[in-house]
C-alpha cells in the first residue's frame, strides 16, 4: 500500500496523496503554507492531521455550536477527555469514542482497541478509570452476517475490558436495518481523580524530555485515521491488511505505571497524551501545539517492531497501548526507570525546540521541518451548507396504530431486540471488578460508588436514530433528555455529557443537515438539564454503497448521587405501593418502537417536546427520590407505558394493578418526559404535593399478575410468562 | 474420508502478545537461547466426500469460522484415511 | 490475622481483595509482589483474580513461574492458609497446589452473574462459618472456570471432602459441579466464584464474609465448627 | 539454529469445550460431514544450541510450561536450520 519516498516533485505530478485522503486543493494549501514543495513524510502527516478524526475539518462548526461550560466544568473539550468538578476534593474525567469502520472491518480488533484507546484518555488525563459503558447498533440478528459482528464485538469489548480489570457497567444495544453493514461501536470510560491533579498533554519548556513509552510500533493501521475518515463500498476487503490488535494486559501495566507518575512524579511531569488516531505524530504535534512550542523527535530512537519502517510508517502507525509523556530535563532517568519497573518499552525520543517548528530525523536525516501550526491549527475547515432532506420536507401522514391487540402487541414488543433482555451481551462483560459497582447493567443506569466520598456516579449511554432520521433537531434533543431521565430515575442530578456523533458523508448537503440540525436539538437539551458536552467525537463517512446510518449522535451522560441511600432501582419493591404515570401521554407514535415493529419501518413527523417542562418533572422527581419518597422508578422509552411496567415488574418479580384511561393503542405511545415510580402508601400525600400535577396515581404493585384496564381494552397476564418472553427473546435471535 | 490438518497463523506483521509474553518469560527462566516463539493454533477435521469438495469445504470453514482473515493466515494439508482408522 | 495479597502483573482484583480483609473484615493486609521471593511473617495468602500475564498461553501457566511462587509452595508445604480465587485457583492449578485442570466454559463466553452455591463441606478453615448444605450466592466472572480432574481424582477429592462450594445450577460444566475445593491437608483453598465482591449490602450482599470469617476463626485456633459472626 | 515445531492438543480422555462448540455449530451449518474436530496448539520455536541439549529443553518447557499436563499431550519435531533462514 505504501508508495516509497516519491520526491516532493513526483509527489506534485503523480498525486499519490489522494490515496491518502487528501484532495489537491488541500495539498496546495500545504504547499502554500510551506512555501515549497513538502516530502512524502510531511504530505503523509498531513493527511493524517488533516483527516476528519483529527482535525475535525467538516464538523468543527458544528461543534463549536455546543454548549461547554457551567461552573462544575473543571475542563471541556479539546484535551483527552473532559472532567467535571464533583465535590469532597473529587473530579469525574469522561469521554466516549467511536470505532465503527475498525469494528465493521474487523470486529474483534475493532471493538477491542476502541475499548483501549478511550482508557488511555481517561488515565492520560491522570484519572483512574472506574467504569466502561458501550452503545452498539447492528442490523437485524436475523442476517448471519449481522449475528457474526454481534458475537465478535461483544467479545472484543468484553475480553479488553475484563483483562484490564475495569468493569462495563452499562450500555445500550440497538437493532436497525440502518446499521446492517455498517455497526456502531462506541465506547465510554469514566475516570475518578482528584481536583488538583488534572494533567494536560502539552510539551513546554526548551530542553524538556520527550518519552516514548509502551508497545513498540509496527505496521499496524497505518494511516488509520484518514481510513477511519472515508467511506466504506463493498470490495474493502482489499484494505484488510494492517489490522491494529489490542493487548489489554499491556495496557493494564501502561495505565498503572502513567498513574504511578501522575500521583508521584508531579514536579518532573509536564504533560502526557495517549498515541490514539494518527499515532505518534497527533500525539506529539498536539502537544506542541497546545503548548506554542517546538520539537524535534529522533525516529531512529522510537522502539520498533518490525525492520526497515519509514518514517512515514512510524508516524502514523496506529500500534496500540503507547503513550507520550513530555518530562523536564534532568528527571529522565527517574521517569525510564519508572517504567521499567512495570517491564515498558521506554525511550527519551526528542526534546522540545525552541521556536515552532516540528522536526523529525530519520537516519542521519531531517525528514520533516514544518511548522507545528501547519499540522494542528492551520488545517483545513469546511463550512458546508446543509440542505434538508426530501423525507422530512413532506413528512408522511401520522402513523395510527389503529385497533390492536394489548396482550399481542406487548409480546411482540418485549421480544423485539430493541427491547429484549439484553443478558445474552452484557454477561459477558465483567461488571464488578474494583468491587464498587452498585448497580451493574440492568438497571436505567449504571450506579458506581466513587471510594473515599459519600458519592455515587450514575452513567448512562442513549442513542435513538429512529427519531433523528424523522427529525434531527427533536431527535438530538430527545436523546440528551432521554439520558437525563435515565439518571434520574436512579436518584442522581446530571452533570454532563460526552458523546459521538455517528454520521454520514458530511460532504453531502443531507448529511450535513442531519449533522447540523441535530447540533441544535443537543444544544438546546444540555442547557435545560444543565450538562455541557465536555468531551466528544466524531465519526462520519458511515456508509455503505453510498446509503448512510441513521443519524445516530450517541449521548453519555453522568451524574451525581450525594447520599447512597437515595439510590433508585426499576424494580416493583412491594405489595400495595402506589403506581403513578409522571408526564402526560399523547398520541405520539412516529419514529415509535410500535411504528417500526408493525411497519417494519419508521415515518411522519416528530412531535415536538417542551424541554423545559421535562427539565422541571426532573427536577422535582429528583427532589421526591431524595426524600425517599419513591421506592422504585423507570423512565417511559422504547415500547411506551405497557413495555416499561412491564420491565418493573418483570425485575421485580411482582405485578401490578393499574387502570389507564386512554385508548388502548396509546400504552405504546412514545411521548416525552414521562416516568412510572411507585410510592409507599404512607407517603402518598407527601410525594403528591412534591410531584404537583405531574404524577397521576394509576394503581398499585400487586403479586404475579399484570393487569390493565384501558379504555377499550383489558389486559391480564401473569409476569412470569412476560419475563420468560423478554429473557429468551436475544439468546434465540443470537443462536 | 479425509483427515485435514490445518495451521492457523497470524500474519507476521500482526502483533502477537501471547509470543511476547512466552519469549520474555522464557528469557527471564533462563530459556535465553530461544530467539523467536511462534503460537498458532491447530485443527484436525475429519470428513467424508471427495477431495475437491472437501478441499473446498475447508477453505470455506477456515475463511469463515476457524481463522480470522483480517489477522490469520491458514495452510492445509489433506490425507486420505480408512474408516477403521477413523473408529480408532 | 495477617493476609498477604499477591499481585502479578495483570491481577486485576488484588485491590478488591485488600479491600474486603482489610477495610471491611478489619484485618492486617498487605499487598505483595508476585517479585517478591519471601512471604515471612503471614499467616494466610490469597492468590486474587485477574489476567496474571494477560492469561496469554492458558490462564495460570505464566503466573506459576514468578519469583513469588517458591515462597508460596514453601508456604503451602509448611501448613499455612491459601486461598485463591478465580485467577488464583488457576494459578493454584497449573502450580500444582490443587488437583485438577480449569478449562473453558462449555459456552465458550466469559460468564459474569451471581452464582448460587451449597456448601458442601464446612468443616474446613475456609467454610467453618457457613453450615453445611447452606445456599449462598456469590458472583462469579470468568472464563476459563469449568473444572475438570480425571475420574480418579474427582472420586478421591469427593472421598476426603475436599470439595468445598458446588454450583447449585452449574454455569460453566464443571465436572460434579465443583466451584471450589482444597488440597487433601485442607489448607489451600481454590475457587471460581469472588467471595471478596460480597461483602456490602451496598454492592449486592454479604455471602461472601465467611470465607473471610472461617480464616479469622481458623487463625485464631478456633474450633472449626464455631460460626460467630465477628464482623458485619 | 534449530526450529522445533510442537503440537500440543488435549489428551483423548478429556472433553474439549472448543472442539465440541465447533463440530455443533459446523453441524448447525450444514457441513454434517464433519466427523470429528481435533483442536490444539501450535508453537513454532527458534532455539541454538546442540541437539541433544535443546531436545531436553523443549520437553522441560512443554512439560511446565506450554502443555498441561493433566489434559494435555504434546509431540515435536526438530529441524536444523540455516541463520540465514532465520533472519528472514
Ligand atoms: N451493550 C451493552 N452493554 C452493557 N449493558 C447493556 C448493553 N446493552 C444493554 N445494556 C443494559 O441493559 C439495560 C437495558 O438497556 P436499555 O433497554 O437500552 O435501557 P434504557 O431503555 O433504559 O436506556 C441497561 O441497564 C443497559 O445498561
Ligand atoms: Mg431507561
Amino acid at each position: 500500500m505504501l508508495q516509497r519516498e516519491l520526491s516532493p516533485d513526483q509527489i506534485a505530478t503523480e498525486k499519490p496523496y489522494l490515496g491518502l485522503g487528501l484532495n489537491e486543493d488541500e495539498y496546495d494549501c500545504l504547499t502554500t503554507l510551506l512555501g515549497r514543495r513538502p516530502n512524502f513524510t510531511e504530505v503523509g502527516l498531513a493527511s493524517g492531521m488533516w483527516s476528519e478524526h483529527c482535525a475535525y475539518k467538516y464538523s468543527k462548526p458544528v461543534l463549536k455550536t455546543f454548549w461547554t461550560k457551567n461552573d462544575r466544568v473543571l475542563m471541556g473539550p479539546g484535551e483527552g477527555a473532559g472532567v467535571i468538578d464533583i465535590g469532597e476534593g473529587k473530579a469525574v474525567v469522561f469521554k466516549a469514542e467511536s470505532h465503527n469502520h475498525p469494528s465493521a472491518v474487523e470486529p474483534y480488533q475493532g471493538a477491542a482497541t476502541g475499548v483501549g484507546g478511550i482508557i488511555r484518555d481517561i488515565f492520560s488525563i491522570g484519572a483512574k478509570p472506574i467504569a466502561l459503558l458501550d452503545s452498539l447498533a447492528f442490523g437485524d440478528p436475523k442476517d448471519p452476517h449481522v449475528r457474526q459482528l454481534i458475537d465478535q464485538i461483544v467479545a472484543g469489548i468484553g475480553d479488553y475490558g475484563n483483562a484490564i480489570g475495569i468493569p462495563t457497567v452499562g450500555g445500550e444495544t440497538r437493532f436497525a436495518d440502518s446499521y446492517a453493514r455498517n455497526p456502531l461501536v462506541n465506547a465510554m470510560c469514566v475516570g475518578v481523580m482528584d481536583t488538583d491533579a488534572i494533567q494536560r498533554g502539552k510539551a513546554a519548556g526548551v530542553g524538556n524530555a520527550l518519552i516514548y513509552v509502551g508497545a513498540k510500533t509496527g505496521r499496524d493501521g497505518i494511516n488509520g485515521a484518514s481510513f477511519a475518515s472515508a467511506e466504506f463500498s463493498d470490495d474493502e476487503a482489499a484494505d484488510r491488511s494492517a489490522v491494529q490488535v489490542g493487548d489489554p494486559f499491556m495496557e493494564k501495566l501502561l495505565m498503572d505505571a502513567c498513574l504511578e507518575v501522575t500521583r508521584e512524579h508531579q514536579d518532573a511531569l509536564v504533560g502526557m497524551q495517549d498515541m490514539g488516531a494518527a499515532g505518534l505524530v497527533s500525539s506529539s504535534v498536539e502537544m506542541a501545539g497546545k503548548a506554542n512550542s517546538g520539537m524535534t523527535l529522533d525516529l531512529d530512537l522510537i522502539p520498533q517492531r518490525e525492520p526497515e519502517m519509514t518514517p512515514f510508517e512510524i508516524m502514523l502507525s496506529e500500534s496500540q497501548e503507547r503513550m507520550m509523556l513530555c518530562v523536564k530535563a534532568g528527571h529522565e532517568d527517574e521517569i525510564v526507570a519508572l517504567f521499567k519497573r512495570y517491564d515498558l518499552d521506554t525511550v527519551v525520543c526528542g526534546r522540545v525546540d525552541e521556536g515552532h517548528q516540528y522536526r523529525l530525523l530519520h537516519r542521519g536525516e531531517v525528514v520533516c521541518d514544518v511548522p507545528v501550526a501547519v499540522l494542528t491549527d492551520e488545517a483545513p475547515v469546511y463550512h458546508q451548507k446543509g440542505v434538508q432532506p426530501s423525507r422530512l420536507q413532506q413528512p408522511a401522514p401520522d402513523f395510527e396504530p389503529g385497533v390492536l391487540s394489548l396482550l399481542a402487541t406487548l409480546r411482540q414488543l418485549l421480544a423485539d431486540p430493541n427491547v429484549a433482555d439484553k443478558k445474552a451481551i452484557y454477561r459477558s462483560y465483567d461488571a464488578q471488578v474494583q468491587t464498587n459497582t452498585v448497580l451493574g447493567p440492568g438497571a436505567d443506569a449504571a450506579v458506581v460508588r466513587v471510594r473515599g466520598t459519600h458519592r455515587a456516579l450514575a452513567m448512562t449511554t442513549d442513542s435513538n436514530g429512529r427519531y433523528l432520521y424523522l427529525d434531527p433537531e427533536i431527535g438530538g434533543a430527545i436523546t440528551v433528555a432521554e439520558s437525563a431521565r435515565n439518571l434520574v430515575a436512579t436518584g442522581a442530578e446530571p452533570l454532563g455529557i460526552t458523546d459521538c456523533l455517528n454520521y454520514g458523508d458530511p460532504t453531502k448537503p443531507e448529511s450535513f443537515y442531519s449533522l447540523a440540525e441535530s447540533a441544535k436539538g443537543i444544544t438546546a437539551a444540555c442547557k435545560a438539564m444543565n450538562t455541557p458536552v465536555i468531551s466528544g467525537n466524531v465519526s462520519l463517512y458511515n456508509e455503505t454503497n453510498g446509503e448512510a446510518i441513521y443519524p445516530t449522535p450517541m449521548i453519555g451522560m453522568v451524574g451525581l448521587i450525594e447520599d447512597l441511600s437515595t439510590i433508585t432501582t426499576p424494580a416493583f419493591k412491594q405489595v400495595r405501593e402506589l403506581i403513578y404515570v409522571i408526564g402526560e401521554t399523547g398520541p405520539d407514535f412516529n419514529g415509535s418502537l410500535l411504528q417500526q415493529v408493525t411497519t417494519g419501518a419508521v415515518a411522519g413527523a416528530l412531535a415536538p417536546f417542551d424541554l423545559t417542562q421535562d427539565a422541571a418533572t426532573q427536577r422535582r422527581l429528583l427532589a421526591a427520590i431524595r426524600q425517599h419518597l419513591v421506592t422504585a422508578a423507570h423512565d417511559v422509552s422504547d415500547g411506551g407505558l405497557l413495555v416499561a411496567l412491564s420491565d418493573m415488574a418483570i425485575a421485580g418479580g411482582l405485578g401490578a394493578k393499574v387502570d389507564l384511561p386512554l385508548p388502548a393503542g396509546w400504552l405504546f405511545s412514545e411521548t416525552q418526559g414521562r416516568f412510572i415510580v411507585t410510592v409507599a402508601p404512607e407517603n402518598q400525600a407527601a410525594f403528591e404535593s412534591a410531584m404537583g400535577d405531574d404524577a397521576h396515581l394509576t394503581g398499585v404493585v400487586q403479586p404475579a399478575v399484570l393487569t390493565v384496564a384501558t379504555n377499550d381494552q383489558t389486559l391480564t397476564v401473569p409476569v412470569h410468562e412476560l419475563a420468560t418472553i423478554n429473557e429468551e427473546a436475544l439468546p434465540c435471535l443470537l443462536k | 474420508m479425509f483427515k485435514a490438518k490445518i495451521f492457523v497463523n497470524y500474519k507476521p506483521s500482526v502483533l502477537d502478545p501471547k509470543a511476547e509474553v512466552i519469549q520474555n518469560t522464557l528469557a527471564r527462566l533462563g530459556d535465553d537461547n530461544v530467539q523467536h516463539v511462534l503460537v498458532g493454533k491447530y485443527f484436525e477435521l475429519l470428513l467424508s466426500g471427495d477431495e475437491a469438495a472437501v478441499r473446498a469445504q475447508i477453505d470455506r470453514i477456515c475463511d469463515t469460522m476457524l481463522a480470522n482473515i483480517n489477522t490469520e493466515s491458514y495452510r492445509f494439508t489433506l490425507e486420505p484415511v480408512s474408516d477403521a482408522a477413523v473408529a480408532e | 490475622m495477617k493476609a498477604a495479597v499477591l499481585s502479578f502483573p495483570g491481577s486485576n482484583c488484588d485491590a478488591d481483595m485488600t479491600w474486603a480483609i482489610g477495610d471491611v473484615a478489619g484485618q492486617a493486609v498487605k499487598l505483595v509482589s508476585a517479585q517478591a521471593t519471601s512471604l515471612a511473617g503471614f499467616d494466610c495468602v490469597v492468590v486474587p483474580g485477574g489476567f496474571s500475564y494477560g492469561d496469554y498461553l492458558r490462564s495460570g501457566a505464566i503466573a506459576k513461574f514468578a519469583p513469588i511462587m517458591p515462597a508460596l509452595k514453601d508456604f503451602a508445604a509448611a501448613g499455612g492458609y491459601v486461598l485463591g480465587v478465580c485467577n488464583g485457583f488457576q494459578i493454584l492449578t497449573e502450580a500444582g497446589l490443587l488437583p485438577g485442570t480449569l478449562q473453558w466454559n462449555t459456552s465458550l463466553q466469559f460468564i459474569c452473574q451471581p452464582t448460587p452455591l451449597i456448601v458442601a463441606n464446612a468443616r474446613t478453615a475456609f467454610s467453618s462459618a457457613y453450615s453445611e448444605g447452606q445456599q449462598i450466592t456469590l458472583p462469579i466472572a470468568h472464563g476459563e472456570g469449568n473444572y475438570y480432574a480425571d475420574d480418579a481424582t474427582l472420586a478421591q477429592l469427593e472421598e476426603k471432602g475436599q470439595v468445598v462450594f458446588r454450583y447449585a445450577e452449574n454455569p460453566n460444566g464443571s465436572r460434579n459441579d465443583i466451584a471450589g475445593l482444597t488440597n487433601a491437608r485442607g489448607n489451600v483453598l481454590g475457587m471460581m466464584p469472588h467471595p471478596e465482591r460480597a461483602v456490602e449490602t451496598l454492592l449486592g450482599g454479604t455471602d461472601g464474609l465467611g470465607v473471610f470469617e472461617s480464616l479469622i476463626n481458623a487463625m485464631k485456633g478456633a474450633p472449626a465448627d464455631v460460626a460467630t459472626r465477628t464482623f458485619a
